[in-house]
């Protein structure tokens, strides 16, 4: 009998263990984040009238962490551009607009002067003022803070406060980049006594933005709240933005068409599945990505030149074009059309025109006539994946037998970084400056040139271009190198895809283009 | 030479017996018609599997294209078939490496108990205890993904599972009184083993056998899903399956060729185990 | 009694010694750091020495491992490389969603399985039986996700329905997290079902041959007795062992369902954590699965010495 | 003597895919109240099954294809072939109890004994649990249980064969049954528990006014506990008769071969004495006397016809051609 009763007791035990190690836990860790007033999405009940200002948007990764310096994930950024702001902008055309920054002159090659807007508040109520422009830029110097965009400022020498409202950078050397460069959200404006509050930015955010972070459930969803203080006084329209993490493309298509959310970032392929749906506009715009086949130059076989011509004659883009995107992309080089002015024009270069016999002869005058076998590493994209399937099938014609290796996010990187992979493929950003384009992927010290490709007169060019501030010239310099790029074939490029927003027509005024796709000030829900 | 002649009526036999019970039947005759699939899969599939018609992308089945095409314009059918093969060598050899190891460790485990016993099965448990499609995902991720590599995870995480059920046959046959007539007469445990063990596990052990392949298909199959199966452009239904999920609206004759070819698979895998577990262990028979 | 569970529990010390050294070997194997990951595809020497500094990945390796494993014996997991957030706190509410979700979905297996077990050892060698091991075999032969994108897009094409965004706690709203959770629950369950079919069938006729059947229908027991209240607690025996398995495997199994449902669970916890190559997370959670999975197995033990009386520990 | 227990022309089937095979052929045989009747034979001669007929008990692939089995109880009587599921429950247990060969398996092992003594009161009794309770002690008393009080609580696995059989004793006899079918009652036990085990089946048969069917293929049983004996060989009866008849009046050939068996064993000068040959399978039945092959008397006529079973003294009926008026010597 004892026996008994010991061990429904020990079980009892045990399995009051279970629960409450985490029932316990919950209670108290659970419910700081989660707000009660939150109103339960239900799509059952909805109000007749004036339907709630919420935009909710099924995304398709968990944001990594909300410090707009150190954090590049698409999945973050697309949070923190809304909290955030950055002295400048860019517009379609890639002119600069203000921002936080009302105005600004450059008295000579060496100095910026930025006039701040005044009044504009951050989330925490204090006045966002020229002190903190000053720190903000000092945390991404520092490299203790492991900003990502330290490169893009590290030509400025010296940032100083000329008064509440004014603010005044000097380079050490001229620097063509640098303003676009002030147009990425890696130069965002934040508040010093936040960062030191909390050591970074990672959980917690606090911009001078449109939206605030109300609430972040890992996994989840992400909560925004209207700044009703923003400093442009009719934005937002909106009450809140929800993102909620939805990793599978089918339940986020299923939840668009039922309504659950209003918004969803697809690939082409699943156009046609909502096509004839009139609750469902598709946006598109044109990207700023290419995606690209780059070849490890290491590797005696990618070291001649011919071999990397021969691959390219051997390509059919527009085959690729057909398949992995529906049509919808267009070829392009490494920087490509939506770059404006700084494209050069790939689809009639020689290159770019299949040509099987070419590509043979050139692969038997570099001893291949046989081809050779390789692999292509390829990353987690769908379309990349479906790129790598077509270019091994396109490779077999000129002899080469490619084997294809899906990597995922972390061994992607560790091959792009060590240099392991033959081939790779992937889709690169091609930024806004050309000087990344071109520069970082393909300067012998361009910080992305993991290729190990090299050439002299690159180099010059793009060190030329850093320095050369008027446009036209500038634009003669780029061109020059892409062409001297191209005959080197450090990569085959193919086609710069559109993007697509699948958006229910209850979310207007919305307009997504190349270099602001997520501009939700002016949306509002009908 | 006799031994083996000896085997073979075995085998025979146990064929007869199986087609004898009609459920059987259906498992063995579905088992062997993929397993035919496989082998003569570059003879069946009328075109080559990365053929790409780039004109007839995701076309509905036809009598050009038996099962349509795919998203690149292949044609399934001939993806199917080739996936037979695919799937089926996941399954033979991912099952061919876990009932080697398990084979090993069960008999040495169940043989000498003791120390040996303990340590072996503690290592079991070790490997048991992780859940079994992240233990799979892990080794992928360590090893890479590749045919290979995908097959050694499956291998690995089965382990345990036929460690135990070996082990288990053995402490039950090693009581039994011609082993122990064996021993007394001074045969070598190694000799026990081969002659008098294994002749005895094999029952239990060929069921676990059938019932874990279409466990390793199906594995293979979640692995696809999350991107680190069988890779490109060897099609294995599992993979087609993930892939075609893009295209279940659209195109759902994609999904509904490796889906069905994979249950058939399974379903006669698992009735041939079943029907075996009859013909060789009656005592179990219901 | 009492001396057998502290024998179980001190079994359990060299078997969750083995799975931590298992996992951390593991996860130094695994190509591709962390650090790679949060810098992006620049490479920069100095940060990365920083990142290894702060991450103590310059320690040698056993160090590692014992700082890591006494912190875990202190409920400490250490905290996210990624996002700085202390593991355990995060761990434990992502443990009971998929504890939820488990529950529920072994709940709904039971719900369908074990009835239809029972009928089909009743109506053995009938069309019944063999309908009901058709839709068994059917249940073990289906991936989960391939299920999950039906049920869903059936669901949404024909009905124009889909299950709220964003999970929301049980004690929040439990409607809401209801609706959320019952369809990744069916799918799990129904999968899972098959096997539980399967075994409640077996170990049904297997009772039934028992000789005491005999006994009990010579004292003039009615069918339902039989059934009910002796070859069923009989038959639950060896499937009490089945679902102590399945429930300990699918806490770690999980992961495709709530991925595909949006369900911000332990697995989803540990599959974003791989893929950011976060060590502590995937450490802890996978340690924390493992242990689970091994309390549950001590408990179904356990729960045995009061369903079968013959048990007797020494 | 009244009988309580009539079998008439009882045939009992094996379903099989190739048709049925018949096991019990046209068995008849009638039981007396307050009578030990024994039913010996070699194991498959279709005793045990003739038995579990008595409680409508057979299940796939058994089934009864002819005949009666009529019982005479205080009230009515009925013949159990024709009852239905819900009233031969009323009678199993109730009127007819049974105890089995292998006390071992025969009770539940998850339930204590308390509880399956009481089941049985349960489903033909309206007492309480108190009631019940008491019976169950009282009656495990009676069948000679020590430390009744704690026993009741235990398991069955721990306890030992001897004890279990007393306890299968005990809840057969719970309700007062006019008939107890014991299938073998002691061949699963040590000799010693044997013997105990048999006085007390012949004590409370005496206490309780119970008629007994002793099925065994041991003759000492037999002659320890019964009145009327009836030799099954073959699915047939080859011999029936009271039981000093059988062990000093022996008529059929293989009732001899029997009783030479055991006879032989005490006695080391001789050879054990063994009946020579095999039992025909059901379904393999030779078209004439089943016994024909194995006999050491076999005739010209026993190979080509069967013998009836027929009445050779007052009492004494035997199935073979020696005694056969139609033989042909």
């Amino acid at each position: 009998m004892n026996k008994r009763i010991l061990s429904i007791a020990l079980l009892i035990v045990l399995v009051m263990m279970v629960f409450t190690a985490c029932g316990g836990n919950n209670n108290s860790e659970q419910t700081p984040v989660s707000g009660q007033e939150q109103t339960a999405p239900d799509s059952q009940e909805k109000p007749k009238e004036a339907p709630p200002q919420v935009l909710k948007y099924g995304t398709d990764a968990e944001p990594v962490g909300l410090d707009p310096h150190t954090i590049s994930a698409v999945a973050s950024v697309r949070i923190f551009r809304q909290i955030y702001n950055t002295l400048i902008d860019v517009d379609d055309n890639m002119n600069f607009i203000p921002e936080l920054a009302e105005s600004w002159e450059q008295p000579d090659d060496l100095t910026y002067i930025f006039k701040l807007r005044q009044g504009v508040k951050f989330h925490n109520g204090r006045e966002m003022k020229a002190d903190d422009v000053k720190y903000s830029f000092e945390r991404i110097l520092n490299p203790e803070t492991a900003a990502l965009g330290k490169s893009y400022y590290d030509s400025v020498s010296t940032i100083e406060v000329v008064d509440d409202y004014t603010v005044k950078f000097v380079l050490k050397e001229p620097f063509a980049p640098f303003m676009t460069n002030l147009t990425s959200l890696y130069g965002a404006i934040v508040p010093k006594e936040v960062v030191e509050e909390n050591t970074n930015l990672m959980q917690v955010a606090c911009g001078t933005g449109p939206f605030i972070l109300k609430e972040w459930v890992p996994d989840n969803k992400v909560i925004l709240t209207k700044n009703p203080d923003y400093f442009v006084e009719t934005e937002p329209k909106l009450d809140s933005i929800e993102y909620y993490v939805m990793t599978d493309e089918s339940s986020r298509i299923a939840a668009l068409r039922t309504g659950n959310v209003h918004l969803i970032k697809l690939p082409a392929s699943s156009i046609s599945l909502v096509e004839g749906n009139d609750d469902i506009t598709i946006m598109d715009y044109q990207s700023n990505d290419y995606l690209f086949l780059g070849f490890n130059l290491d590797l005696d076989k990618f070291k001649d030149v011919r071999v990397r011509q021969a691959i390219s004659y051997a390509v059919n883009r527009q085959e690729i074009i057909d398949l992995v995107y529906d049509g919808e992309a267009t070829i392009a080089g490494f920087v490509p059309p939506a770059m404006g002015r700084w494209s050069m024009d790939f689809a009639n270069e020689d290159l770019y025109q299949q040509n099987i016999e070419k590509a043979k002869q050139l692969m038997s005058d570099a001893g291949y006539p046989d081809g050779f076998e390789t692999t292509i590493a390829v990353g987690l994209l769908d379309d990349i994946r479906g790129a790598g399937e077509i270019l091994q099938k396109q490779l077999e014609q000129i002899g080469i037998n490619a084997t294809i290796q899906n990597l995922e996010s972390g061994q992607y990187i560790d091959a792009w970084k060590n240099r392991t992979h033959e081939m790779m493929a992937g889709r690169n950003g091609a930024g806004t400056d050309p000087n990344r384009s071109v520069a970082f992927f393909y300067s012998t010290k361009g910080s992305a040139n993991v290729w190990g490709y090299s050439n002299p007169d690159v180099d010059a060019l793009c060190d030329k271009g850093k320095v050369t501030v008027n446009e036209d010239e500038r634009e003669k310099v780029y061109k020059e190198a892409q062409k001297l790029v191209l005959n080197d074939c450090p990569n085959i490029w193919m086609a710069s895809p559109m993007d697509y927003y699948f958006v229910r027509t209850e979310m207007k005024n919305y307009k997504p283009t190349t270099f602001n796709i997520e501009n939700f000030n002016q949306v509002t829900i009908e | 030479m006799k031994n083996i002649i000896e085997i073979l009526k075995g085998i025979i036999n146990i064929i007869k017996q199986l087609l004898k019970d009609p459920i059987g039947r259906i498992g063995f005759i579905g088992v062997f018609i993929i397993v035919l699939l496989s082998i003569f899969a570059p003879k069946i599939a009328p075109y080559d599997i990365t053929e790409m018609f780039t004109k007839s992308k995701l076309v509905s089945p036809n009598g050009e294209f038996i099962f349509g095409t795919d998203n690149f314009g292949r044609d399934v059918f001939s993806r199917i078939i080739y996936g037979a093969k695919v799937s089926l060598q996941v399954g033979i050899i991912s099952v061919g490496i876990s009932a080697t190891f398990g084979y090993i460790f069960g008999i040495v485990a169940g043989y000498f108990e003791g120390v040996v016993d303990s340590i072996i099965m503690r290592f079991m448990d070790v490997l048991f205890a992780f859940p079994s499609i992240l233990l799979a995902l892990f080794i992928v991720s360590v090893l890479g993904p590749s045919l290979g590599n995908t097959m050694i995870a499956i291998g690995i995480v089965n382990t345990p599972v036929f460690t135990r059920t070996v082990r288990a046959s053995v402490i039950s046959v090693k009581s039994m009184e011609y082993i122990t007539s064996a021993k007394s007469i001074g045969l070598k445990p190694i000799n026990i083993i081969l002659k008098h063990i294994t002749p005895n596990i094999l029952a239990p052990f060929t069921v676990q056998a059938t019932l874990a392949l279409s466990g390793a298909i199906l594995t293979e199959a979640s692995l696809s899903f999350l991107g680190l199966g069988i890779q490109p452009p060897d099609p294995s239904w599992g993979s087609m399956l993930s892939e075609s999920r893009k295209y279940m609206e659209r195109a759902p004759w994609l999904a509904i060729a490796p889906a069905v070819f994979i249950i058939c698979t399974i379903l006669s895998f698992n009735i041939l185990g079943d029907s075996l577990r009859d013909v060789l262990d009656p005592k179990l028979k219901l | 009694m009492r001396s057998y569970i502290i024998r179980r529990i001190l079994m359990l010390i060299p078997v969750l010694i083995g799975i931590s050294l298992c996992i951390f070997l593991i996860m130094q194997l695994i190509p591709g750091d962390v650090i790679s990951g949060l810098l992006g595809i620049e490479e920069n020497p100095e940060l990365r020495a920083q990142y290894v500094i702060k991450f103590g990945l310059d320690q040698p390796l056993p160090k590692r491992y014992i700082d890591w494993i006494t912190n875990v014996l202190k409920g400490d997991f250490g905290t996210s490389f990624r996002t700085d957030k202390e593991i355990f706190p995060e761990m434990m509410s992502r443990f009971k969603i998929t504890f939820q979700l488990t529950i529920m979905a072994a709940m709904i297996s039971w719900i369908i399985a074990i009835p239809l077990g029972i009928i089909s050892a009743l109506k053995r060698n009938t069309w019944v039986d063999a309908v009901v091991r058709f839709i068994a075999l059917l249940g073990v032969s289906v991936p989960n996700f391939a299920f999950a994108t039906l049920l869903i897009l059936f669901l949404s094409l024909k009905f124009q329905y889909y299950p709220p965004v964003g999970y929301v706690g049980f004690f929040e709203n439990a409607k809401v997290n209801l609706q959320i959770m019952i369809l990744p629950a069916i799918v799990l369950g129904t999968i899972m079902s098959g096997s539980v079919m399967r075994m409640t069938r077996s170990s049904v006729l297997e009772v039934l041959r028992q000789d005491f059947i005999k006994t009990i229908r010579a004292k003039g027991a009615s069918e339902r007795v039989v059934i009910f209240v002796h070859a069923l607690r009989n038959g639950l025996i060896p499937i009490i062992t089945l679902i102590g398995m399945q429930i300990g495997g699918l806490l770690g199994g999980t992961v495709i369902t709530e991925q595909i449902f949006s369900i911000p669970g332990l697995g989803q916890m540990v599959l974003t954590a791989i893929n950011q190559r976060d060590y502590p997370v995937v450490q802890g959670c996978i340690l924390f699965i493992a242990f689970i999975y091994v309390m549950v197995n001590l408990i179904v033990d356990i729960l045995y010495t009061y369903v079968d009386p013959r048990i007797t520990y020494k | 003597m009244e009988n309580i227990l009539e079998v008439k022309n009882l045939n009992i089937d094996l379903i099989t895919e190739k048709g049925n095979k018949k096991l019990i052929d046209n068995v008849s045989f009638n039981v007396g109240k307050k009578q030990s009747y024994g039913i010996v034979g070699e194991s498959g001669c279709g005793k045990s099954i003739t038995a579990l007929a008595v409680m409508q008990l057979l299940s796939f692939p058994l089934k009864t294809s002819g005949g009666e089995i009529n019982f005479h109880s205080e009230k009515e009587s009925v013949n159990i072939l024709s009852l239905k599921k819900n009233e031969i429950r009323k009678i199993r247990g109730k009127e007819i109890s049974m105890i089995f060969q292998e006390p071992m398996t025969a009770l539940d092992p998850i339930f204590t004994i308390e509880r399956q003594i009481i089941e049985a009161l349960k489903f033909h009794t309206d007492l309480n649990k108190k009631d019940m309770s008491d019976m169950a002690l009282q009656m495990l008393k009676k069948v000679g249980i020590p430390r009744a009080e704690e026993i009741l609580k235990e398991y069955p696995h721990q306890l030992s064969g001897g004890m279990l059989q007393r306890i299968m004793i005990a809840i057969a006899l719970i309700c007062k049954p006019k008939l107890l079918i014991a299938d073998e009652p002691t061949t699963a036990l040590d000799v010693t528990i044997q013997a105990q085990i048999l006085d007390l089946m012949n004590e409370l048969k005496t206490s309780f006014d119970t008629s007994i069917i002793m099925i065994t293929h041991d003759l000492g049983v037999i002659a320890e506990t019964c009145e009327k004996v009836a030799v099954f060989y073959a699915g047939q009866i080859v011999e029936e008769t009271d039981v000093v008849t059988l062990f000093h009046n022996t008529a059929h050939p293989y009732t001899s071969g029997l009783l030479k068996a055991v006879t032989s064993l005490g006695d080391k000068s001789k050879n054990l004495f063994t009946i020579p040959g095999m039992v025909p399978a059901g379904g393999h039945m030779p078209k004439g006397c089943r016994f024909e092959e194995r006999c050491n008397k076999k005739m010209k006529i026993c190979k080509d016809k069967s013998p009836e079973l027929i009445e050779i003294a007052d009492g004494h009926k035997c199935r073979c051609w020696l005694y056969a008026e139609s033989g042909d010597n």
